[in-house]
């Protein structure tokens, strides 16, 4: 029963483009290459060959755009909505985890994520579910080097899918940096990172996209609704619970100390999202730029709605909340994007502007939990908002609300994303929980009073940012 | 010596000064203030909490006058600086023993001329 | 006589390089697709080989780097030119203009502007004049779907084609900010371009790129000199005229409040600006590479050339000076950038240098309009330099100062050229004025004296930027 | 003995691809090409068909990357160090440079970098010393224009190729930037750098790149550790040692104005520098894709490193700390890009995080120049740890420290690249010194005091950046 | 008529301003301003090199009071002020001639009402 | 007890306030002002719009005296602080009827000490 893969692994894009209804020129190209290695046998380069340097090009430009939407683009976000005496301690955060989640992933935490030599197949070649492979990868890809990384995956070198991934795992803990930006020990965020990045990124990123649980249920997640978001935002609520309210909170005012930073931030957001959502294609094809339409369309949607929900609400529209509509707009996009069409995304965008708007707004001072950026009320409530529709617009079937995916069950796709959601949350939360529970118990989680009223630029990185 | 200490609203700051320069006086110090006062302040919005920002951008203008200038001085101001709107602002008259020219060194009314 | 022209839709990239002198690869893999297609008939794959997925990953590129120049790049240079009390106001005009133009694109506008399906053609296949094909597009592209925009514009996906171009309409009515920044009512904002980009941008679009009249007279507009840079100048100038000056101007003096943010914008619109240009070949070839190096040659001779004149005729040069050559530079040889060559780009660049500069300082202040940020000066003049050089210079018979376009007569070009510059100016003129006198009629151009003085940010979206 | 090297310019990319181990696409192409056109002698198409529209699409995308690594990039990195007196000073300088050396490169310095068509060969076909065209190139580039430069370099467009070396040819003067900020004269660092391109940059970018002397011995720059940092690294040494200190140094505290904007600036030059360092592989292959990868792994080691010594030196991590070691990492990693792997890259970054880190603190305060941004502590410094670490970890023979060349001999290469590194800082730093001794003879290299207290904004640009 | 002048630590701000709304004053005028004295600063660090930020931000508060008042003012600010620890603050108090709204032109305890 | 507000240039505060801890003052409080006065204020320049900065950046120091050192202050900021050149700046002395510490509530010399 247990037969190895072998040389065909099951890398997030095939596992992805297995329901997608345009295969598109990578079905075109086998096909040449199955001839051309038919009519030529034993030619040298027929292996080399199937470098697509096109769909290489898009992914290389792709990772390049990821790791812009962290250093700088979410660095300014976040930078610019906290207070002054704060702001480097969150651009310091974004650079330690880039950091931090680089050297990791290059020594075991891709492997754990992508070496799927360990998952088992039945008679007919098909993956099925075993223990541990189903949960997390193999250790065939630690230290990562040119032996073991240096050939293709699919019609790109491995090690620009090894990039593009990595773009993926250090934004996903930087997201929850926004749940306990103003008071959070320095060095509790970077061990909070590694462990993280390990016991649930990695495991999360295998079981949707490595060939793992999730994968095998047929959860649809195109760019990271799941192994993104609502891990990074089920890990804010969580921490900002754990690490409790910001010294003032809620009673003193805290704006943000420089809007236009904080918008700026965002439009870098958006701008890198392609690469996020149409690079997850991993290749420059007809289902990227339906992705990059779609992406598009549902964030102008999601701003403009969470515009006129403070226009209405409010009397007034701002610039932080059209900044934040965007965001969420990208976030309930991102696992819909190479799936759905863009009415559908029109329609994703719609919801997840009024839905995250309530979330972020009413449901949080109701609550009266301090995420301090809405990592929470963006990144969970708008991936799930996602998640959940992806299993509805993304059907051919819907006249001008069409998907590109044919043969779709919609109530049971549906039913398939909620247990995805349900199983994220459950795993993110639980895991979450636990490793904060432990750095609290021995070097604390939280910088004392003194320290976080003196601001953590100087209490914590002997800097200001601002001499003007 | 008499300190004049105006607290004005930001856009009144030329038309006092050229008030001022009106009546020779050649040289002031003004300093951004916020103020508290009467004139209620506007609120803010950031993602659905609101909130009122009670201290209003102010100019503080200082211009230490010889006596005789003084009733001239504030006059000037209040004509200048007044808009007839809540929050328009105070002048505050207070005793000054001397001053000193930093670049020669002379004190008295010559060190304000 | 109505013959539609079917399969073979005349999108810009085709009309445009139908006269360039390098026909490059697009000719070698039509004729290498024919060869294989009358080898192989009835291969599956025949039709999916014409995407190029070198060309489509360029055009991928090309759309974030267009959506890059409006937001942060636009934003942050014209944000930084403004007082401090109006940057947000500025920053949410462009954010809201980018959400409000992608819905309507999205909606109906993309077809009005490129649905040739109306086109009127002769016996010999020729494009002729008819009403209104040759004004607006058709409507069989409303309500964008996986059915009207999956498949393939020339060798990249439709639905990438549909992005780039969407950048360009989300630019076009976000230049006009420049004119009546610090003063219009946002609602104004919103509905000026709502209306702007279905009757004038979709209209000129589609007569220069989309097969319609100014196409017909062969006049040649690369990547959108008057598309983009004349509509968006002649807006401006008659928004700045209608909507009045500034409380205050020109008496006070009104200096940018970031000159750093204001430079980090001209940055970033010159990064993005390739492409812009060099994307709008479509394809990542020769022409494209050539519409690169004269971007750049041209503008860093505009910029240099404003610097100079600001050196000798007020004894300093500027950052903003430098700034604001540079983008005269790149307006100047937009519609130039397919054609020209890197010498007759230099002599672009030293005369947009000189007339903006002329322009935004001299001009304005003897007529004493106030274009807050000088977009008539910088966009509409740098544009009609561009729009007639470009006549000249295209011709491949000028030795160093070469283009690359042959056959070409060169008087009867800038004939067409100036006609083209024309009908633009009076197309955009006159509708832009009624729109504007309909909004000021009704709901009002402008916020009132104490909104004003108090900045738009307070009084429009109850919110300041800086909070230090 | 003088035969022309005729139609086969020696590019960098083929210079260097010479000795990778993964010949990869190149040789395939090259194959197929040979047996099309011997199969189809006369086929029109054959010469244009050489063109890779994916690697054309990468080099515009790294053309623009690397164009955004100094504007916006450098510019607010060195922007947000200096005192905000003297931001706008900093902003102009980069954005001169950009301009001036733009033109020069187009009359005239392309040619003496890259035209080859002086080179000497033996009869076996293989470039010999030779002199003048072993130190610098021909003049058959000058002017270009599309006769010259309209045709191919290996896959893409040589107007590509052009624009991409340009990028380097701007950034390498715009680094020396940091070493005189704050007091230099605006016309002398024109000056300086016009003189500089001319005399010291394109001769050794002909001698590293172009088939000169350097490439003759053998030396291994994938991308631009002697070319660029080295470089720029001594003339900021000479530079700084003969401007003189900024008045007050070192007593007066000069903190960073804006570390915001500075980190914003170091972001920004990672995310660019993939187009230096992939871009620099010409191609979008496989050595392109480990190229990003090292060049990922090193920069986030050597930040990394940087922060952990200040944490241990002085107890607290800080912004500056974190993202100049990210630079320093990114220095280090240039040349050794294309050829070593992920593990190797970690050393890499390691060293270079910790020798850059004593140079740029302990030894600069020990000696007491007034390098005010550090462009020699972190350009030569992290340019040497790279070239000479380069030598080492390219081997192919290393099992997980492994890079990707094979038959290399280690002792005989790291002889080779201590010769490239001595012969660069010796032609480097006579040169600048003469350069700078003749302005400062002339017209002065400095400002006067009283200008210099007052800040260059106003007294060199009559502006303030900040009216807030 | 004196003005009372409170050096305070920058987040004593709210707490002082209540404590005087408490006293039934409506009206008061900040500054930010940059302490110095025996309170330590912090150091700063920039690549290495250490410097000490002698120069500590604080906010001064100036409230012109009826001479009834002062004591209470006085008084209500020491309350709300302190802290404790070195760096609370100074109060100065300083005679004032006369105050006058600008808006209306009152002049004398009546314009600080 | 006498406070002496001195308003001068701004790189000039580092040399005025070691002048002061020479005379064993140990606080002071400082305020960025703009100065109006003879000094010329330069221009600026901004896309062909050229306009003149009237107001000058000037640091304002106040330091708060017993009577005794009165004189001495104000001569060691003289020396310091004067470069010869217009805009040297201004030394304001004016009565000061009372102080408090605000940490401990002393009040009177002892609170300035
Ligand atoms: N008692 C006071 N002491 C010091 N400053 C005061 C006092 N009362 C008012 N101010 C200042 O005067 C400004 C205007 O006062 P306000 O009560 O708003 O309006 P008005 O002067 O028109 O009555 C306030 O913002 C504050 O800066
Ligand atoms: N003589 C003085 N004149 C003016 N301001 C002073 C004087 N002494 C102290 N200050 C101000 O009071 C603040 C607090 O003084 P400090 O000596 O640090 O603590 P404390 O008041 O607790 O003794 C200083 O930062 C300064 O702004
Ligand atoms: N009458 C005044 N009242 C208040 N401040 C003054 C007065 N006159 C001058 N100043 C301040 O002193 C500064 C220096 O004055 P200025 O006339 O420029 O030079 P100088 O002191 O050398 O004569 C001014 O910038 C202003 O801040």
């Amino acid at each position: 029963m247990n037969i190895r893969q072998g040389a065909k692994p099951s890398y997030p894009g095939q596992v992805r483009r297995a329901c997608t209804v345009l295969p598109g020129k990578r079905a075109a190209i086998a096909a040449v290459i199955f001839l051309a290695v038919m009519a030529l046998p034993g030619m040298a380069f027929a292996q080399d060959s199937e470098i697509d340097s096109g769909d290489t090009a898009w992914m290389l430009t792709s990772m390049v755009l990821v790791l812009f939407m962290t250093i700088p683009g979410l660095a300014l976000f976040y930078g610019g909505l906290v207070r002054s005496k704060n702001v480097l301690s969150v651009l310091m955060q974004c650079f330690g985890i880039t950091c931090l989640v680089t050297i990791l992933w290059t020594l075991y935490a891709y492997s754990l994520a992508f070496d799927d030599s360990t998952l088992v197949t039945n008679e007919a070649g098909e993956t099925v579910f075993a223990f541990p492979s189903s949960f997390v990868g193999g250790l065939s890809k630690v230290f990562v080097n040119p032996n073991n990384i240096g050939g293709l995956s699919g019609t790109i070198p491995e090690s620009v899918f090894f990039c593009f991934q990595l773009t993926f795992a250090i934004i996903t803990p930087a997201l929850v940096v926004g749940a306990f930006a103003e008071r959070m020990k320095f060095s509790a965020v970077l061990i909070f990172t590694g462990i993280w990045v390990t016991v649930v990124y990695a495991p999360i990123c295998h079981m949707v996209w490595g060939g793992g649980l999730l994968s095998l249920w047929g959860a649809m997640d195109f760019a990271g609704g799941t192994v993104v978001h609502i891990n990074a935002g089920i890990a804010a609520l969580v921490a900002c619970l754990m690490v409790g309210k910001r010294s003032g909170f809620p009673k003193t005012p805290m704006p943000p100390h420089n809007v236009a930073m904080c918008v700026t931030g965002a439009a870098m957001l958006w701008v890198g999202w392609f690469g996020f959502n149409a690079g997850s294609q991993l290749a420059a094809d007809i289902t990227a730029g339906m992705a990059m339409l779609v992406t598009q369309v549902a964030t102008a949607m999601a701003a403009f709605t969470w515009m006129m929900c403070e226009w209405i609400k409010h009397g007034k529209p701002s610039a932080v909340g059209i900044a934040t509509g965007a965001v969420a707009g990208l976030v309930a996009i991102t696992p819909a994007s190479g799936y759905v069409g863009p009415i559908g995304a029109l329609v994703i965008g719609l919801v997840a502007g009024v839905v995250c708007f309530v979330a972020a707004t009413t449901v949080k001072n109701a609550l009266g939990y301090d995420d301090s950026l809405d990592a929470f009320g963006v990144h969970a409530v708008g991936g799930i908002v996602g998640a959940l529709l992806t299993g509805i617009f993304a059907a051919n079937t819907l006249g001008a609300f069409s998907g590109t995916v044919a043969d779709i069950d919609i109530v049971k796709q549906f039913g398939i994303q909620c247990a995805a959601v349900a199983f994220t949350i459950l795993w993110c939360g639980v895991w979450s929980f636990l490793i904060l529970k432990g750095i609290d118990l021995t070097i604390g989680l939280r910088v004392d009073e003194e320290e976080e009223i003196e601001g953590l630029d100087i209490s914590l990185h002997s800097e200001s940012s601002y001499n003007l | 010596m008499k300190k004049v200490e105006a607290i004005v609203k930001p856009f009144k700051l030329e038309e006092v000064k050229e008030a001022l320069a009106g009546l020779g006086i050649q040289g002031m110090t003004v300093t951004e203030v916020k103020g508290f006062g009467r004139q209620k302040g506007h609120k803010e919005l950031y993602r659905g909490a609101e909130y009122v920002v009670e201290f209003l951008p102010k100019m503080k203008i200082e211009v230490v006058v010889p006596e005789d200038l003084l009733e001239n001085t504030v006059k000037a101001i209040v004509d200048a600086a007044s808009t007839g709107r809540m929050g328009d602002g105070k002048i505050f008259v207070s005793p000054v023993d001397d001053a000193v020219r930093i670049r020669t060194g002379e004190s008295g009314d010559v060190a304000i001329g």
